[in-house]
Protein backbone atom coordinates (compact mmCIF):
# COMPACT_ATOMS: atom_id res chain seq x y z
CA UNK A 1 0.00 0.00 0.00
CA UNK A 2 1.52 3.56 -1.21
CA UNK A 3 -0.18 6.24 -0.80
CA UNK A 4 -0.18 10.07 -0.32
CA UNK A 5 -3.35 11.57 1.37
CA UNK A 6 -4.23 14.83 2.09
CA UNK A 7 -5.68 14.16 5.28
CA UNK A 8 -4.18 12.93 8.70
CA UNK A 9 -2.56 9.70 8.54
CA UNK A 10 -3.94 7.16 10.34
CA UNK A 11 -0.60 5.09 11.92
CA UNK A 12 -2.18 2.02 13.48
CA UNK A 13 -3.96 1.85 10.15
CA UNK A 14 -1.07 1.68 8.13
CA UNK A 15 1.04 -0.43 10.46
CA UNK A 16 -2.08 -3.05 10.19
CA UNK A 17 -2.13 -2.87 6.43
CA UNK A 18 1.93 -4.33 6.41
CA UNK A 19 1.07 -6.72 9.23
CA UNK A 20 0.78 -10.73 8.30
CA UNK A 21 0.22 -13.43 9.85
CA UNK A 22 3.78 -15.26 8.87
CA UNK A 23 5.22 -12.18 9.73
CA UNK A 24 6.80 -12.02 13.55
CA UNK A 25 8.48 -8.58 12.67
CA UNK A 26 6.96 -5.56 12.04
CA UNK A 27 9.24 -2.26 11.99
CA UNK A 28 7.47 1.08 11.48
CA UNK A 29 8.57 4.73 11.36
CA UNK A 30 7.01 7.96 11.56
CA UNK A 31 7.86 11.41 11.17
CA UNK A 32 6.43 13.83 12.82
CA UNK A 33 6.53 17.50 12.72
CA UNK A 34 9.02 19.00 14.54
CA UNK A 35 8.05 22.37 16.87
CA UNK A 36 11.46 23.93 16.61
CA UNK A 37 14.11 24.14 13.68
CA UNK A 38 17.49 26.64 13.92
CA UNK A 39 16.49 27.19 17.46
CA UNK A 40 13.21 28.92 16.00
CA UNK A 41 9.90 28.18 16.11
CA UNK A 42 8.12 26.22 13.90
CA UNK A 43 4.55 27.33 12.22
CA UNK A 44 3.87 25.10 10.09
CA UNK A 45 5.10 22.62 6.83
CA UNK A 46 3.74 22.77 3.68
CA UNK A 47 4.26 19.52 1.68
CA UNK A 48 3.48 19.16 -2.01
CA UNK A 49 4.23 16.33 -4.15
CA UNK A 50 4.37 15.55 -7.89
CA UNK A 51 1.81 12.98 -7.16
CA UNK A 52 1.87 10.32 -9.53
CA UNK A 53 5.56 10.30 -10.14
CA UNK A 54 6.10 10.36 -6.19
CA UNK A 55 3.72 6.92 -6.03
CA UNK A 56 5.80 5.15 -8.66
CA UNK A 57 9.25 6.38 -6.93
CA UNK A 58 8.01 4.75 -3.83
CA UNK A 59 7.31 1.77 -5.10
CA UNK A 60 10.72 1.16 -7.06
CA UNK A 61 12.32 1.65 -3.73
CA UNK A 62 9.95 -0.83 -2.37
CA UNK A 63 10.91 -3.45 -5.54
CA UNK A 64 14.28 -2.52 -4.36
CA UNK A 65 13.52 -3.28 -0.67
CA UNK A 66 11.72 -6.52 -1.47
CA UNK A 67 14.87 -7.64 -4.06
CA UNK A 68 17.24 -7.30 -0.32
CA UNK A 69 15.16 -8.24 2.51
CA UNK A 70 12.45 -10.91 2.53
CA UNK A 71 9.69 -8.02 2.52
CA UNK A 72 6.16 -9.83 3.60
CA UNK A 73 4.23 -6.44 3.37
CA UNK A 74 4.81 -2.65 3.59
CA UNK A 75 2.27 0.41 3.92
CA UNK A 76 3.99 3.75 2.82
CA UNK A 77 2.04 6.78 3.35
CA UNK A 78 3.32 10.26 3.16
CA UNK A 79 1.22 13.58 3.84
CA UNK A 80 1.20 16.30 1.38
CA UNK A 81 -1.01 19.79 2.26
CA UNK A 82 -0.18 21.96 5.00
CA UNK A 83 0.93 20.20 8.32
CA UNK A 84 1.24 21.79 12.17
CA UNK A 85 3.95 20.93 14.65
CA UNK A 86 2.79 16.99 16.05
CA UNK A 87 1.29 16.39 12.75
CA UNK A 88 2.27 13.05 11.26
CA UNK A 89 4.15 13.75 7.99
CA UNK A 90 5.17 10.16 6.37
CA UNK A 91 4.66 6.16 8.05
CA UNK A 92 6.88 3.59 6.48
CA UNK A 93 5.69 0.19 8.04
CA UNK A 94 6.99 -2.79 7.04
CA UNK A 95 7.20 -6.94 8.10
CA UNK A 96 9.79 -9.81 7.33
CA UNK A 97 10.00 -12.99 9.25
CA UNK A 98 13.11 -11.62 11.75
CA UNK A 99 13.67 -8.55 13.34
CA UNK A 100 16.58 -7.37 11.83
CA UNK A 101 15.55 -7.76 8.00
CA UNK A 102 12.61 -5.30 9.23
CA UNK A 103 14.95 -2.53 10.89
CA UNK A 104 17.47 -2.53 7.88
CA UNK A 105 14.26 -2.67 5.31
CA UNK A 106 12.26 0.28 6.63
CA UNK A 107 15.34 2.36 7.10
CA UNK A 108 16.47 1.58 3.65
CA UNK A 109 12.99 2.64 2.35
CA UNK A 110 12.67 5.94 4.27
CA UNK A 111 16.57 6.99 3.97
CA UNK A 112 15.78 6.71 -0.27
CA UNK A 113 12.79 8.16 -0.34
CA UNK A 114 14.24 11.10 1.04
CA UNK A 115 16.50 10.99 -1.80
CA UNK A 116 14.41 10.12 -4.63
CA UNK A 117 10.78 10.66 -4.10
CA UNK A 118 9.27 14.17 -5.88
CA UNK A 119 8.42 15.60 -2.98
CA UNK A 120 9.10 19.05 -1.47
CA UNK A 121 9.08 20.87 2.18
CA UNK A 122 8.68 24.24 2.59
CA UNK A 123 9.13 25.25 6.11
CA UNK A 124 7.69 28.12 7.36
CA UNK A 125 9.07 29.50 10.71
CA UNK A 126 8.06 32.51 13.02
CA UNK A 127 10.67 34.57 11.32
CA UNK A 128 10.57 33.34 7.50
CA UNK A 129 10.39 30.65 5.06
CA UNK A 130 12.39 28.03 3.14
CA UNK A 131 11.83 25.39 0.40
CA UNK A 132 14.17 22.31 2.47
CA UNK A 133 17.05 21.55 0.77
CA UNK A 134 16.90 23.85 -2.17
CA UNK A 135 20.19 25.31 -2.59
CA UNK A 136 23.24 24.27 -1.81
CA UNK B 1 9.57 31.87 -36.05
CA UNK B 2 12.15 29.19 -36.41
CA UNK B 3 10.23 26.06 -37.91
CA UNK B 4 12.81 23.95 -35.53
CA UNK B 5 11.47 25.80 -32.95
CA UNK B 6 9.22 23.21 -30.70
CA UNK B 7 6.72 24.00 -27.83
CA UNK B 8 7.16 22.01 -24.64
CA UNK B 9 4.60 21.99 -21.57
CA UNK B 10 6.78 22.07 -18.01
CA UNK B 11 5.42 21.28 -14.71
CA UNK B 12 6.85 23.13 -11.84
CA UNK B 13 7.28 22.11 -8.06
CA UNK B 14 8.39 23.28 -4.90
CA UNK B 15 10.87 26.33 -5.51
CA UNK B 16 11.00 25.59 -9.01
CA UNK B 17 7.21 26.22 -9.13
CA UNK B 18 8.02 29.99 -7.35
CA UNK B 19 10.35 30.73 -9.69
CA UNK B 20 8.84 30.01 -13.15
CA UNK B 21 5.81 31.45 -10.90
CA UNK B 22 3.31 28.72 -11.85
CA UNK B 23 2.58 25.25 -11.65
CA UNK B 24 3.31 25.41 -15.51
CA UNK B 25 4.93 26.85 -18.45
CA UNK B 26 5.21 26.77 -21.76
CA UNK B 27 8.00 26.63 -23.40
CA UNK B 28 9.66 27.11 -27.24
CA UNK B 29 13.21 26.07 -28.14
CA UNK B 30 15.53 24.92 -30.94
CA UNK B 31 15.99 21.22 -29.85
CA UNK B 32 14.56 18.37 -28.30
CA UNK B 33 16.65 16.99 -25.54
CA UNK B 34 16.51 17.40 -21.72
CA UNK B 35 19.85 18.81 -21.71
CA UNK B 36 18.52 21.90 -24.35
CA UNK B 37 15.44 21.95 -21.95
CA UNK B 38 17.41 22.49 -18.87
CA UNK B 39 19.56 25.45 -20.43
CA UNK B 40 16.75 27.25 -21.98
CA UNK B 41 14.97 26.98 -18.86
CA UNK B 42 17.91 28.49 -17.20
CA UNK B 43 18.27 31.08 -19.56
CA UNK B 44 14.64 32.22 -19.03
CA UNK B 45 14.61 31.84 -15.30
CA UNK B 46 18.37 32.47 -13.78
CA UNK B 47 16.99 31.88 -10.24
CA UNK B 48 17.20 27.95 -11.34
CA UNK B 49 20.82 27.60 -11.60
CA UNK B 50 21.24 28.67 -7.80
CA UNK B 51 19.69 25.47 -6.45
CA UNK B 52 21.29 22.39 -5.53
CA UNK B 53 20.34 20.46 -8.11
CA UNK B 54 17.74 20.39 -11.36
CA UNK B 55 16.14 16.88 -12.44
CA UNK B 56 13.75 16.50 -15.39
CA UNK B 57 11.55 14.14 -15.39
CA UNK B 58 10.09 12.61 -18.66
CA UNK B 59 6.53 11.18 -18.47
CA UNK B 60 7.32 10.44 -14.57
CA UNK B 61 10.69 9.25 -15.01
CA UNK B 62 14.00 10.64 -13.98
CA UNK B 63 15.15 11.49 -17.42
CA UNK B 64 19.20 11.70 -18.38
CA UNK B 65 20.90 14.85 -20.58
CA UNK B 66 20.34 12.86 -23.67
CA UNK B 67 16.68 11.91 -23.52
CA UNK B 68 14.73 13.01 -26.38
CA UNK B 69 11.61 14.88 -25.86
CA UNK B 70 8.01 14.86 -27.52
CA UNK B 71 5.68 17.52 -27.58
CA UNK B 72 3.57 15.41 -25.88
CA UNK B 73 5.54 14.30 -23.03
CA UNK B 74 4.51 15.04 -19.67
CA UNK B 75 7.71 16.94 -18.42
CA UNK B 76 8.76 18.17 -14.74
CA UNK B 77 11.55 19.88 -13.47
CA UNK B 78 12.30 18.60 -10.33
CA UNK B 79 14.54 20.55 -8.15
CA UNK B 80 16.12 19.26 -4.80
CA UNK B 81 13.57 16.63 -2.90
CA UNK B 82 12.83 17.52 0.07
CA UNK B 83 10.33 14.50 1.33
CA UNK B 84 10.09 12.35 4.91
CA UNK C 1 6.61 3.92 30.08
CA UNK C 2 7.63 0.30 30.63
CA UNK C 3 4.72 -2.05 31.20
CA UNK C 4 4.31 -6.16 31.20
CA UNK C 5 0.98 -6.45 29.95
CA UNK C 6 -1.83 -9.69 30.72
CA UNK C 7 -4.07 -8.33 28.26
CA UNK C 8 -3.73 -7.38 24.49
CA UNK C 9 -1.15 -4.71 23.66
CA UNK C 10 -2.63 -1.03 22.25
CA UNK C 11 0.13 -0.24 19.29
CA UNK C 12 -1.24 3.14 18.96
CA UNK C 13 -1.56 3.98 22.45
CA UNK C 14 2.24 2.99 22.96
CA UNK C 15 3.40 4.86 19.55
CA UNK C 16 1.79 7.55 21.07
CA UNK C 17 3.18 7.35 24.75
CA UNK C 18 6.92 8.12 23.04
CA UNK C 19 5.92 10.45 20.63
CA UNK C 20 7.20 14.42 21.84
CA UNK C 21 7.00 17.36 19.52
CA UNK C 22 10.16 18.32 19.62
CA UNK C 23 11.24 14.90 18.46
CA UNK C 24 10.48 14.54 14.66
CA UNK C 25 11.44 10.51 14.38
CA UNK C 26 9.84 7.73 15.69
CA UNK C 27 10.49 4.23 15.11
CA UNK C 28 8.54 1.27 16.74
CA UNK C 29 9.07 -2.64 16.31
CA UNK C 30 6.26 -4.87 17.04
CA UNK C 31 6.87 -8.19 17.69
CA UNK C 32 4.06 -10.65 16.44
CA UNK C 33 3.38 -14.23 17.33
CA UNK C 34 3.73 -16.14 13.74
CA UNK C 35 1.25 -18.98 12.64
CA UNK C 36 4.27 -20.83 11.55
CA UNK C 37 7.66 -22.47 13.31
CA UNK C 38 10.37 -25.15 12.12
CA UNK C 39 7.53 -25.40 9.04
CA UNK C 40 5.01 -26.33 12.20
CA UNK C 41 1.75 -24.47 12.56
CA UNK C 42 1.83 -22.71 15.85
CA UNK C 43 -1.16 -23.23 18.06
CA UNK C 44 -0.32 -20.67 20.89
CA UNK C 45 2.82 -18.84 22.60
CA UNK C 46 2.47 -19.05 26.46
CA UNK C 47 4.84 -16.06 27.95
CA UNK C 48 5.78 -15.91 31.94
CA UNK C 49 7.91 -13.46 33.35
CA UNK C 50 9.61 -12.75 36.50
CA UNK C 51 7.77 -9.23 36.66
CA UNK C 52 9.54 -6.92 38.99
CA UNK C 53 13.28 -7.55 37.30
CA UNK C 54 11.36 -7.92 33.86
CA UNK C 55 11.01 -3.95 34.43
CA UNK C 56 14.06 -2.91 36.17
CA UNK C 57 16.20 -4.79 33.69
CA UNK C 58 14.31 -3.09 30.88
CA UNK C 59 14.64 0.03 32.66
CA UNK C 60 18.36 -0.46 32.81
CA UNK C 61 18.49 -0.77 28.52
CA UNK C 62 16.74 2.33 27.98
CA UNK C 63 18.96 4.24 30.47
CA UNK C 64 22.12 2.61 28.51
CA UNK C 65 20.43 3.89 25.28
CA UNK C 66 19.60 7.15 26.68
CA UNK C 67 23.42 7.70 27.56
CA UNK C 68 24.00 6.69 23.56
CA UNK C 69 21.20 8.42 21.59
CA UNK C 70 19.00 11.89 22.45
CA UNK C 71 15.89 9.85 23.24
CA UNK C 72 13.42 12.06 23.55
CA UNK C 73 10.95 9.61 24.91
CA UNK C 74 10.12 5.79 24.78
CA UNK C 75 7.25 2.54 25.46
CA UNK C 76 8.02 -0.60 25.94
CA UNK C 77 5.22 -3.30 26.36
CA UNK C 78 5.28 -7.10 26.66
CA UNK C 79 2.67 -9.09 26.64
CA UNK C 80 2.16 -11.73 29.16
CA UNK C 81 0.57 -14.80 29.17
CA UNK C 82 -1.44 -16.73 26.51
CA UNK C 83 -0.80 -15.78 22.37
CA UNK C 84 -2.27 -16.92 19.97
CA UNK C 85 -0.76 -16.53 16.04
CA UNK C 86 -1.00 -12.57 15.12
CA UNK C 87 -1.33 -11.31 18.86
CA UNK C 88 0.99 -8.49 19.45
CA UNK C 89 4.09 -9.98 22.04
CA UNK C 90 6.39 -6.67 22.53
CA UNK C 91 6.46 -3.32 21.60
CA UNK C 92 9.26 -1.06 21.44
CA UNK C 93 8.50 2.83 20.67
CA UNK C 94 11.48 5.50 20.42
CA UNK C 95 11.57 9.22 19.82
CA UNK C 96 14.66 10.80 18.80
CA UNK C 97 15.25 14.54 16.83
CA UNK C 98 16.80 13.06 13.99
CA UNK C 99 15.90 9.25 12.76
CA UNK C 100 18.99 7.13 12.69
CA UNK C 101 19.28 7.66 15.81
CA UNK C 102 15.40 6.54 16.07
CA UNK C 103 16.29 3.60 14.55
CA UNK C 104 19.47 2.59 16.04
CA UNK C 105 17.82 3.06 19.65
CA UNK C 106 14.78 1.36 18.89
CA UNK C 107 17.07 -1.95 17.70
CA UNK C 108 19.53 -1.65 20.54
CA UNK C 109 16.72 -2.16 22.97
CA UNK C 110 15.05 -4.78 21.37
CA UNK C 111 18.08 -6.67 20.86
CA UNK C 112 19.00 -6.15 24.47
CA UNK C 113 15.81 -7.43 25.13
CA UNK C 114 15.99 -10.16 24.19
CA UNK C 115 19.31 -11.51 25.38
CA UNK C 116 18.97 -10.17 28.92
CA UNK C 117 15.47 -9.51 30.40
CA UNK C 118 13.53 -12.61 32.77
CA UNK C 119 10.70 -13.51 30.19
CA UNK C 120 10.29 -16.62 28.71
CA UNK C 121 8.17 -18.07 26.02
CA UNK C 122 7.01 -21.70 25.36
CA UNK C 123 6.27 -22.43 21.76
CA UNK C 124 3.22 -24.89 21.25
CA UNK C 125 3.00 -26.56 18.08
CA UNK C 126 0.68 -28.60 16.05
CA UNK C 127 2.53 -31.66 17.68
CA UNK C 128 4.81 -30.36 20.70
CA UNK C 129 6.27 -27.88 22.93
CA UNK C 130 9.40 -25.90 24.09
CA UNK C 131 10.50 -23.49 26.07
CA UNK C 132 12.61 -21.24 23.22
CA UNK C 133 16.20 -21.18 23.53
CA UNK C 134 16.47 -23.45 26.92
CA UNK C 135 18.93 -26.18 25.45
CA UNK C 136 21.98 -25.75 23.46
CA UNK D 1 21.28 -31.26 61.27
CA UNK D 2 24.55 -28.83 60.43
CA UNK D 3 24.25 -25.98 62.36
CA UNK D 4 25.76 -24.08 59.36
CA UNK D 5 22.82 -24.72 57.03
CA UNK D 6 20.74 -22.40 55.68
CA UNK D 7 17.31 -22.32 54.19
CA UNK D 8 16.67 -20.29 51.09
CA UNK D 9 13.61 -19.52 49.16
CA UNK D 10 14.13 -19.76 45.38
CA UNK D 11 11.84 -18.66 42.73
CA UNK D 12 11.76 -20.66 39.45
CA UNK D 13 10.75 -19.23 35.92
CA UNK D 14 10.16 -21.01 32.25
CA UNK D 15 11.81 -24.49 31.88
CA UNK D 16 13.66 -24.20 35.36
CA UNK D 17 9.58 -24.39 36.94
CA UNK D 18 9.35 -27.06 34.97
CA UNK D 19 12.11 -29.05 36.27
CA UNK D 20 11.75 -27.62 39.70
CA UNK D 21 7.85 -28.87 39.68
CA UNK D 22 6.75 -25.70 40.87
CA UNK D 23 7.20 -21.53 41.01
CA UNK D 24 9.34 -22.25 44.17
CA UNK D 25 11.29 -24.27 46.65
CA UNK D 26 13.17 -24.01 49.31
CA UNK D 27 16.54 -25.49 49.53
CA UNK D 28 19.28 -26.03 52.26
CA UNK D 29 22.69 -26.10 51.81
CA UNK D 30 26.08 -25.74 53.39
CA UNK D 31 27.03 -22.15 51.96
CA UNK D 32 25.97 -19.24 51.40
CA UNK D 33 27.16 -18.04 47.97
CA UNK D 34 25.70 -18.17 44.51
CA UNK D 35 27.68 -20.90 43.61
CA UNK D 36 27.01 -22.89 46.64
CA UNK D 37 23.64 -22.63 45.74
CA UNK D 38 23.41 -22.96 41.69
CA UNK D 39 25.68 -26.30 42.77
CA UNK D 40 23.34 -27.91 45.70
CA UNK D 41 20.39 -27.61 42.44
CA UNK D 42 22.36 -28.98 40.12
CA UNK D 43 22.66 -31.87 42.27
CA UNK D 44 18.98 -32.29 43.78
CA UNK D 45 17.55 -31.59 39.73
CA UNK D 46 20.09 -32.65 37.42
CA UNK D 47 18.00 -31.47 33.98
CA UNK D 48 19.01 -27.68 34.99
CA UNK D 49 22.39 -29.25 33.95
CA UNK D 50 21.39 -29.80 30.49
CA UNK D 51 19.96 -25.54 30.06
CA UNK D 52 21.78 -23.63 27.77
CA UNK D 53 22.78 -21.44 30.91
CA UNK D 54 21.17 -21.09 34.68
CA UNK D 55 21.84 -17.79 35.90
CA UNK D 56 20.91 -16.58 39.58
CA UNK D 57 19.01 -13.22 40.55
CA UNK D 58 19.37 -12.02 43.72
CA UNK D 59 17.02 -9.01 44.72
CA UNK D 60 16.23 -9.08 41.04
CA UNK D 61 19.90 -8.62 40.22
CA UNK D 62 21.63 -10.84 38.14
CA UNK D 63 24.31 -12.17 41.06
CA UNK D 64 27.86 -13.39 39.75
CA UNK D 65 29.07 -17.18 41.34
CA UNK D 66 30.78 -15.33 44.70
CA UNK D 67 28.18 -12.87 45.79
CA UNK D 68 26.82 -14.23 49.57
CA UNK D 69 23.37 -15.09 50.43
CA UNK D 70 21.01 -14.08 52.95
CA UNK D 71 18.15 -16.23 54.19
CA UNK D 72 15.72 -13.27 53.42
CA UNK D 73 17.27 -12.44 50.00
CA UNK D 74 14.82 -13.06 47.33
CA UNK D 75 16.55 -15.64 44.67
CA UNK D 76 15.47 -16.76 41.52
CA UNK D 77 16.46 -19.26 38.76
CA UNK D 78 17.19 -17.30 35.35
CA UNK D 79 16.75 -20.08 32.68
CA UNK D 80 17.97 -18.76 29.02
CA UNK D 81 15.38 -15.94 28.41
CA UNK D 82 13.44 -15.63 25.29
CA UNK D 83 10.96 -12.80 25.10
CA UNK D 84 10.47 -10.92 22.39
Amino acid sequence: MITLSETPLDVQQIIQAATRLQAGAINAFIGTVRDNAKGKQVLRLEYEAYESMAVAEIQKIVDAAAAKWPLQAYAISHRVGVLEPGDVAVVVAVSTPHRADSFAACQYIIDTLKETVPIWKKEVLEDGEEWISAHP
Amino acid sequence: MNTNMKKYTVLAFGIAKDILGGRQCEIELPGNTVSALRTALVGQYPALAGLRSLLIAVNSEYAEDGVLLEERDEIALIPPVSGG
